[in-house]
């Protein structure tokens, strides 16, 4: 099996140079978020990294993740990334398979058992629902248990695996939950987006290749190195925030100038996520970039708190007529405890005459 | 033009952003220079990632500008192209990864006397050594 | 635009953008009404001839309290300018802070300029500092002591955590706590003062003004100006 | 020029005091009678005030005896400490709340507060000027000793001397017998005393507290009402200007004491009710009478020195240019004349065409700084040292006038203001205004 092999070997056999692996390595560090003085703790380590055994099941899911992931790292040096793990099943991938892809990633379960790494894109519908989403006649909360059970860790990949996502958003038709909401006795690394940025998925690989362990995280099971700091203390767009200086329409001298979107309803002041700085398509750009709010994507249940376009400061206060019957009510107790008062009052004038 | 100038979209280029504004630039310069002092006092480099340091549109010409070209420049392809350029500044690197596409994978600035990569790696000159050595047992020497 | 929150996992910071803000209105709403209707005791007819118009002289004086005459105003410069110093700074960080503008934006339907965050910082940490002073100033000054009563210190810190927070959320100064909790925090606090507005001094911001108009009316029927 | 015409106020408040009988209330029965008053007063004007107080302690800094003294119980607002209690905790819509965290009214508290609304209290309403959130203080003081004196808490001083007036129309034992004598001896003098006139367009209304010793008040009022040529009387059936039920605080004497003066003036038939120069007797006529009496009432009320001033305007009454020597003054406001009562210009007016030179101290007018013997105070023996302290605030601002001259418009400041000289050995010179006009008819 090729699991068997270094990554070190594997790349030899591409033909890489040691210049070109020393600058895999950088690039790679970079990826990792890790500063380059680290590079050759990184080489080193990737030199001898056995290749890891990895599953990859998609359920309830728009395949958006995996098509950000693949469109950006087929021709790339991230792709090398891929290359380097052993990508045993990845079920849309393979799906013209057929038969023999199931086989093999029961092979894969079975030769790894307790050492593969399991990647999840999309919720898992639940309860009277779990038979809603189903691949090759077995439930995804079946599958999903089934493969836990055997793996190393999980990476939930995408919201929808890590936090329940669209399917998850009220009502929620089919109870769908997130990976973490059923598997609680596995190292679980969430790499949220709507999709995840591909090169902080790479880049999570990339760690649990170099260090063999699950990445630092926080609390919503985020790895730190990505997810430590929010859109908005990053954003190139902070100084004016601080200015003041808003774009009030999407297209206004404001939004030309490229002032900040706050007022616009960008959720960067809360949303933590790699986009700021690692950026979108080999970086070109990201969505605050292009002029676009941040959605905060990367959040728990980010499509369920408002509108997109809702400024954060403006709240949920009601509405007029709850504030008109309170108005209402307040004046009747106040109408009552005035009556009560009179009462007490002209008793005591009255017996002052007397 | 009439059509496009009514939608709120600006091109933005290095030129046309307010300089004040992306203000990344020169503190990266300012770091640049403490690099330098140290490289020439105790010879220790310094390498900066600064694709992972957050940049407006714009801001990494302009930090190219500022730096300009010196008289080295280098390429190598592995990988994809890399391209290593000496700045205005003597010891001051400009490194630049190419993936396979042509996208930039890594950008940095290596504050050095020479950039480690653009020597020769040991293992290649292992390597070299004994291809030539087998090149010339096979010719027969 | 009013459209409820729906979500399972319902975050801090939700719960006090959301459920705890609006009960925090409901509760503020109904207890000015009541507070101010509860008022409406016997008041004694006057039937003796005016010397000036009540209601004129009750108008004037809303404003004109305001800057009492110089001879009554020397004594108390202190409390006066600093009780001014903290009404200002604190209308300018609730009004021209973007944010804040922002969510009287959405409840009013309209929004004015506002001031860059420089100005708001500065006027932040004045508000605090004066408002740090006057608590000390109470806790001292043997007149103000034998007058306070836990209302004036509930109200000092309900009228202090909307500042703590709010600077802790903007200079990320959040004693390891995360950006959203803060964040949470202060529109927490701004629940909590919603909520004990009515029932503690904070009401004095409402009653000021029939106050003021009653010792105006009474001062300006005798012909005095008050 | 007047001399010291009466004996020193504390002195007749003293003997006053020795015949009171205390009306015997249990504990219990104090402070039902006190929340009772205070209910009673506790009116939507005076809920405003109470629930308004932000406890700035502002009004502080208004009061002569707190500056004086500097004692922080002094505090107007803390003055009305019972008041606000018994609102907290029976009449306030917290009132529920407030009964756990409010401790209630004890009769400790009311003895405490004694000293509060009465001793260093004139009513001077200054506090009320100032007071940022518009609170009327001094109205609330005033509800105080409602509750006081419903409690039989009042100062005996003024309790027996409210008693009296309230029973026999006498003050001091002055009644219309005293007023027949003075108005004899007045007649004596050559001065026409229209005394109980059946009819008259303008009544004439004086005070034992200025005849007691002397006529010569009566004696300059009649003069100057002679000169004017009016239709005027004095009735020996309501001639009391002053009222003590409303400086001890007991409405019921207030309210019957005022009835008397009312019915006089609606018998007589007249027009204007002129009070004679004695603070208090102003405002509780002018602007608590009718009220109290329930009906609008068909006469003007004056004081002395409004109704000459009008006169003075209409050209009725003509003066002599700088009489008397008094040539460079200062006037003293009587808090109750003017702050509480609204009248100001008049007396300068007068001032005015007398062609004497007025300075005006710093506080002057609405503002005016009180001598310290308003509301009561100068009849309290206990109040002396306060009212010394309070007095010198007073002192100051006259002094620094430079004016050799006080004139005044009250007779209670007028006394206050000759007692000071007495304290003080000072050597200012002090008119009321009365025999200042009678001095200079032209």
């Amino acid at each position: 099996m090729a699991a068997s092999k270094t990554v070190g070997d594997v790349l030899r056999a591409h033909g890489v140079s040691r210049r070109g692996f020393m600058k895999f390595c950088a690039a790679t560090a970079s990826m990792m978020a890790l500063p380059p003085s680290m590079v050759s703790t990184v080489a080193a380590a990737i030199e001898n990294a056995r290749r890891p055994s990895v599953i990859w099941l998609p359920f309830q899911e728009c395949t958006g993740c995996t098509e950000a992931i693949t469109r950006s790292h087929t021709p790339t040096l991230e792709g090398l990334i891929f290359d380097s793990i052993s990508l045993d099943y990845h079920h849309t991938l393979m799906a013209a398979s057929g038969q023999r892809a199931e086989d093999a990633m029961m092979q894969a379960m079975e030769e790894n058992y307790g050492n593969y790494l399991l990647l999840v894109d999309g919720s898992i519908p639940t309860e009277e629902f779990e038979s809603h989403s189903c691949t090759n006649g077995h439930t995804h909360l079946s599958m999903l248990k089934d493969a836990a059970t055997g793996a190393a860790a999980i990476v939930s990949v995408g919201t929808c695996a890590a936090y329940g996502g669209i399917p998850k958003a009220n009502p929620n038709p089919t109870k769908a939950r997130s990976v973490q909401d059923l598997i609680t006795d596995k190292p679980i690394i969430n790499v949220p987006g709507c999709p995840p940025v591909p090169t902080v998925l790479t880049g999570v690989l990339a760690h649990y290749l170099v260090f063999g362990t699950i990445p630092e995280l926080d609390p919503y099971g985020r790895p730190m190195a990505f997810f430590g700091q929010n859109i908005h203390d990053r954003c190139y767009r902070r100084p004016f925030y601080e200015r003041g200086q808003f774009a009030e329409t999407f297209d206004d001298e404001g939004a030309k100038k490229g002032y900040c979107l706050y007022k616009l309803g960008c959720k960067g002041p809360i949303t933590y996520n790699a986009c700021a700085t690692v950026r979108w398509n080999e970086g070109t750009s990201w969505p605050v970039q292009s002029g676009h709010g941040c959605l905060g994507c990367s959040e728990p249940d980010f499509w369920d708190k408002g509108s997109f376009y809702r400024p954060l400061s403006a709240a949920y206060w009601g509405d007029a007529r709850t504030v008109g019957i309170g108005a209402a009510a307040g004046a009747a107790a106040g109408l009552a405890a005035a009556a009560l008062a009179r009462g007490k009052q002209k008793k005591a004038q009255q017996e002052e005459k007397a | 033009m009439s059509g496009l100038s009514g939608i709120g979209v600006k091109v933005e280029s290095g030129a046309a952003a307010p300089d004040e504004i992306y203000a990344n630039t020169l503190p990266l310069l300012h770091e640049i220079r403490h690099a330098l002092a140290r490289l020439v006092e105790s010879g220790e480099p310094t390498v900066i990632d600064i694709q992972s340091i957050p940049m407006g549109p714009g801001d990494m010409n302009r930090l190219m500008d500022a730096l300009g070209e010196g008289e080295v420049r280098a390429e190598f392809e592995a990988l994809g192209k890399t391209v290593i350029r000496e700045s205005r500044y003597g010891g001051v690197w400009i490194i630049e990864h190419l993936n396979g596409s042509g996208g930039v994978a890594g950008r940095f600035i290596e504050i050095t006397w020479v950039p480690s990569l653009l020597q020769a790696q040991r293992e290649d000159v292992e390597a070299g050594l004994e291809a030539l050595a087998d090149a010339l047992a096979a010719a027969g020497n | 635009m009013n459209e409820g929150l729906y979500w399972e996992g319902m975050s801090l910071l939700d719960f006090a953008r959301g459920p705890a803000l609006r009960w925090a209105v409901i509760i503020f709403v109904i207890g000015i009404v009541w507070r101010l209707t509860a008022l409406l005791l016997a008041s004694r007819k006057q039937l003796e001839p005016a010397k000036g118009s009540a209601t004129s002289g009750g108008m004037k004086t809303l404003l004109t309290r305001s800057a009492p005459a110089h001879e009554l105003e020397k004594n108390i410069v202190f409390q006066h300018y600093s009780g001014y110093a903290w009404h200002i700074g604190m209308f300018v960080v609730l009004l021209f802070f973007a944010p804040h503008m922002l969510f009287f934006k959405d409840i009013l339907g309209f929004g004015w300029p506002t001031l860059p965050n420089l100005f708001i910082t500065f006027f932040t940490v004045v508000t605090m500092g004066i408002l740090l002073v006057l608590l000390a100033r109470r806790l001292m000054n043997p007149v103000l002591r034998q007058l306070t009563t836990w209302d004036d210190y509930i109200s000092w810190l309900i009228a202090f955590l909307p500042f703590l927070t709010g600077i802790m959320a903007f200079t990320h100064i959040t004693f390891g706590m995360r950006y959203e909790t803060v964040l949470a925090l202060h529109f927490l606090s701004v629940s909590a003062l919603l909520i004990w507005f009515p029932f503690g001094k904070l009401m004095h911001a409402i009653f000021i003004w029939p106050s003021r108009y009653k010792v105006g009316a009474a001062f300006a029927r005798r012909g005095v100006r008050a | 020029m007047s001399a010291t015409t009466i004996p020193d106020y504390g002195t007749l408040g003293e003997r006053a005091a020795a015949g009171l009988k205390p009306k015997g209330l249990s504990d219990e029965q104090k402070i039902a009678k006190a929340k009772e008053a205070f209910l009673a007063g506790m009116t939507a004007d005076m809920a405003t005030y109470l629930e308004s107080c932000i406890h700035c302690g502002m009004c502080a800094e208004a009061c002569h005896f707190y500056i004086s003294t500097g004692d922080a119980k002094y505090t107007p607002i803390y003055k009305t400490e019972p008041l606000k209690k018994v609102y907290r905790r029976e009449l306030s819509s917290m009132r529920l709340f407030n009964r756990i965290t409010t401790r209630d009214i004890t009769v400790q508290d009311l003895e405490d507060w004694k000293e509060l609304a009465y001793d260093s209290c004139t009513q001077c309403g200054r506090c009320s000027l100032l007071c940022p959130m518009g609170i009327h203080i001094q109205s609330m003081i005033q509800v105080v000793r409602n509750g006081l004196a419903a409690a039989g808490l009042a100062p005996a001083e003024l309790q027996a001397v409210s008693d009296e007036q309230k029973d026999k129309g006498s003050i001091l034992g002055a009644g219309s017998d005293k007023l027949r004598e003075v108005v004899e001896r007045v007649r004596a003098k050559g001065v026409d005393v229209p005394l109980d006139k059946e009819k008259a367009d303008v009544l004439v209304l004086s005070s034992a507290l200025d005849f007691l010793n002397d006529e010569s008040v009566l004696e300059a009022t009649a003069k100057v009402m002679n000169k004017l040529g009016v239709n005027w009387t004095i009735r020996s059936d309501g001639f009391e200007s002053a009222n003590f039920g409303a400086l001890s605080g007991d409405r019921v004497a207030q309210k019957r004491i005022s009835k008397r003066i009312i019915d006089a003036a609606l018998a007589s038939g007249a027009k204007k009710v002129i009070v004679a120069e004695c603070g208090h007797a102003y405002p509780v006529l002018r602007w608590e009478a009718a009220t109290n009496y329930g009906k609008e009432l068909p006469f003007e009320i004056l004081s002395v020195a409004e109704y000459f001033g009008q006169e003075l305007k209409a050209g009725r009454l003509k003066l002599k240019k700088a009489g008397n020597g008094a040539s460079h003054v200062t006037f003293h406001d009587p808090c109750k004349l003017g702050r509480m009562g609204g009248s100001f210009s008049e007396a300068r007016d007068i001032l005015n065409a007398l062609g004497v030179k007025l300075t005006e101290m710093e506080s002057h007018g609405r503002t005016n700084l009180c001598c310290g013997g308003g509301g009561g105070v100068s009849m309290l023996k206990s109040a002396l040292p306060l009212r010394q302290k309070a007095f010198e605030l007073k002192r100051q601002e006259v002094e620094r006038t430079g004016a050799p001259t006080v004139v005044t418009a009250c007779n209670t400041c007028f006394q206050t203001l000759e007692a000071g000289k007495a304290w003080l050995n000072w050597d200012k010179d002090i008119v009321n205004l009365v025999q200042l006009v009678s001095d200079n008819l032209a």
